[in-house]
């Protein structure tokens, strides 16, 4: 990273994630960098998003950033608090929510997302990882599904160790093949740019590189031979607003 | 029933039990666990969505023999490391896993409250889980002909829930995020509850769940139970201690300290709170 | 979004519609009913657990096509006679139906709700009521082989339903018996809420079940929208005019004229309250 | 009727259902004469009756009758009110409540009950009645059943017309067949006597006669060859209280 500019590339990350909401959407939130997101979208662009976390707070809004996905926090702030099985049969699974934010521990060229063990062994992995949660059926019910993630060649790999939630499969037709009502992942934005699927292949392609960042770095972090759009565009800075607002949530 | 916490934990949870201490990020029994860890139980299957600190400290003091789970991990800070260690290395006893989805866990309790032997979801469809476990199938709807995904009830031997209030006839009351408490409750063969307090008269609180006392097996007066978690109007989630924890638990022998002292050394403590 | 009565009806119920009144002995839109009648609004596919006395009066207006219920009558009080006269005698028009248990129906609104196409219940076994609809079936259980009655998933075009308080944005709020009003509300295409009253803030209530404004289509003020049911923490049941129903309802004359006086002459009078 | 005792025949039904409800039973309890011997119950031998209606409410002590399933009076008073899902799915389905207790418009020589049609044509009936409602997952999930009905040949005949909710079927061996986990109707209970199931035929039997009724009596207001038991008892009269809370609770 070569940005001399005054913001960390974390901070051009969520910013750029926060932009994808709008505020008629319904968002079902990941705990860590997706609510941080989430919440620096709300307090800017998108004072009507409606957020909800897999512990049942629907349409919450948190005047702090939640510390785990069920802070006491989100339940005072909430529309109304149901039960988990509710959340998920009856608000998730019937695709109501139009964007679920997920993080990964690992994603692959077609977007599939790796939370469950690094290494080819299941009953022997290299790194045991926190598992699923809520992520499979959020990446498979959710109108659209956007992901957050640093970017490296760890992180970013030919094909996921182990496929947690389904992207777009093995590419173009896999998602309908399997019955997935969502559209999959239509963004994954990193530290270093922003990567959207091919249209016609669903290969995740590099759209936007964040200011200060060539499309080489992109490449060099990622594990496999990434597809560039023809004019991939520059992403336009985090401005005072959007960086005063995200300070103030991370105490930073 | 109101009993002891020692007490409730020897007459009602067994070597070998299926037992699921559940909280979904919220009134976690902690209390409960760590008189399961002196009364050195073991062989146990645990059960939970999201096994965090306290089935972390029960599998490094070796009592369970299998997880049941769907997302396991220190919130907010990371990784279990006694559960990495048990998976990765069989320490200190070999830990057998079973791995889901949320959905999926929800609905398994779902159809163990209902009284039937499976339910449906849209889920799992395309992922590696599926390989990994039998239980996990498909059925096909007989009236459109989809398939759909299917997950078997899960009825554990035994639940403990913590929760804010009992009154003296064992009627629960909780509020704020109440997760699966009441599912697993109703799909267990015997839940064993431990509360913030006991009180004469349970003032009704919007959100609340109650839990008749029909279904409740045994309460246990157990304040701070949840700690360093939280319980919704008593007290907050002490970050800190879960930070704390990740050191801790990253080395054997400095867990096996805590242990010792934090709770082995509190048997007493425990017993007059 | 808030509408005037009338309005809420005439954008969102249409003619060969599948509507679902719903309300469990409690919250009834009576209103909602009479505005159909009002409206004229035929061949309808009326879904209730327990159409009572405003179905009664829907039917022997002649809005419906077919019944899908799982128990008619006039509660406390005996049977519906408009409905026994349209499915014995076809008059006004014939009414088909198609008969379920509540468990049944209340799975099918709850498969409905969570965007599959069944449910599974130990239900119907050995009745008669299997014999005369396509609408229950048997699943195997993938896991144990058990054979389960499965019901298929109810997606009404529009839900109409009643409840106390709405807030401006056009979040709802109900409470007391809330019945299957969040299932059917979710199971629908479109939902239209009456309310007893318009408030700025939604103070919460023990017991509450709150819709959010996302999933519902319109609300509309009606006071008393409810009567002769009841609101709870608004208005008692009147169990006279149930009794007094029984009489209106036995003769088809004195029926009409109840129409013409108590519906139809009361259209001005529904649209300023 | 011959009785010249200071009670009606329904008084001595009522008070006789009340007397087969115990204190620590959960009871599901349907509306009219069932929910009146509930009623009677918890106000005079069985304080600790659970009692829930279908409508959601659990553990409810009404101050006064309910007039219909769901009466405000049963939600103010209840340990809690659920859904009607709920209550159906969780509580009644797995096999939870001690006793469901039920009336019926037609009831067979097995306990099978009619609440749908009478006639033997569904779609073109003589009567058409209010139709199932809770009855037939009552009959099947609660561990034992009671029936209160007024007895006469109209109602109580060989083989109902519809069967809404199973009793015991053809006999002895049918529940087991349908894998229906309750006990079925273990009593009916009517204004002239007492009838259980012979413990091997499964048979509705004559137990009891209420006093003042013959035996006679009782099988010219059965529709069927009534057995009767070897040595039939005469029901205990309702006592004084019995009557005085009955009467309060009926306002008669």
């Amino acid at each position: 990273m070569t940005t001399t500019l005054d913001y960390t590339a974390d901070e051009m990350m969520t910013v750029t994630a926060a932009r994808s909401l709008t505020t008629d959407m319904a968002c079902f939130v990941g705990i860590g960098l997706p609510s941080t997101a989430a919440n620096v979208a709300v307090r800017t662009h998108a004072p009507g998003l409606w957020m909800i976390y897999e512990s049942g707070t629907l349409g919450t809004r948190p005047d702090s950033l939640p510390l785990s996905i069920g802070d006491g926090i989100l339940a005072e702030t909430a529309d109304t608090v149901v039960s988990v099985p509710e959340v998920f049969n009856y608000w998730l699974q019937p695709g109501r929510i139009d964007v679920g934010f997920l993080g990964a521990a690992q994603i692959d060229r077609y977007a599939n997302i790796n939370t469950t063990v690094i290494g080819d062994d299941y009953s022997d992995p290299k790194v045991r990882l926190p598992g699923a949660g809520g992520a499979p059926e959020i990446a498979a019910n959710c109108k659209e599904v956007i992901v957050i993630a640093r970017q490296s060649t760890r992180a970013f790999v030919e094909a996921v160790d182990f496929v947690t939630s389904v992207g777009h499969g093995k590419g173009a037709g896999d998602r309908e093949r399997l019955g997935l009502t969502g559209r999959g992942p239509t963004r994954v934005i990193t530290n270093l740019g922003v990567l959207e699927p091919d249209p016609s292949t669903r290969e995740l392609t590099l759209v936007s590189v964040h200011p200060g960042v060539t499309v080489d770095e992109v490449r060099a972090a990622t594990g496999w031979d990434l597809q560039v759009a023809a004019e991939p565009t520059t992403t336009t800075e985090p401005d005072t607003k959007e960086l005063s607002v995200l300070r103030s949530l991370t105490n930073s | 029933m109101i009993v002891p916490l020692d007490e409730g934990i020897r007459e009602f949870v067994h070597d070998g039990d299926t037992v699921a201490l559940e909280g979904f990020t919220h009134l976690i029994p902690v209390a409960a666990g760590h008189e399961i860890i002196r009364q050195g139980l073991g062989d146990l299957t645990l059960v939970r969505m999201t096994p965090d600190v306290v089935y972390d400290q029960m599998i490094g003091a070796g009592c369970a023999r299998k997880l049941i789970f769907s997302w396991g991990g220190n919130p907010g800070v990371g990784s279990l490391h006694r559960f990495r260690d048990a998976i990765q290395n069989g320490w200190p006893v070999p830990l057998e896993i079973e791995e889901h989805s949320h959905a999926g866990m929800a609905n398994r309790y779902v159809a163990g409250a209902s009284g039937v032997p499976f339910a449906i979801l849209r889920g799992y469809t395309g992922t590696d889980l599926i390989a990994q476990t039998s239980q996990i199938a498909t059925v096909t709807c007989p009236f459109t002909g989809e398939e759909l995904t299917a997950v078997p009830a899960i009825n554990p031997d035994v639940a403990i829930v913590h929760a804010q209030r009992a009154d003296r006839a064992g009627n629960v009351q909780l509020w704020g995020i109440t997760g699966v408490q009441k599912e697993v409750v109703l799909a267990s063969r015997r839940t064993l509850v431990t509360v913030e307090e006991v009180v004469d008269h349970l003032e009704p609180v919007p959100g609340q769940v109650l839990l008749p006392s029909r279904v409740v097996t045994a309460v246990a007066e157990a304040p701070g139970g949840s700690r360093p978690s939280y319980a919704h109007g008593y007290y907050a989630r002490s970050n800190q201690a879960y930070q704390d924890w990740d050191t801790i638990s990253r080395d054997r022998e400095e867990f096996q300290r805590w242990l010792r002292t934090e709770v082995h050394g509190t048997t007493h403590t425990a017993r007059e709170g």
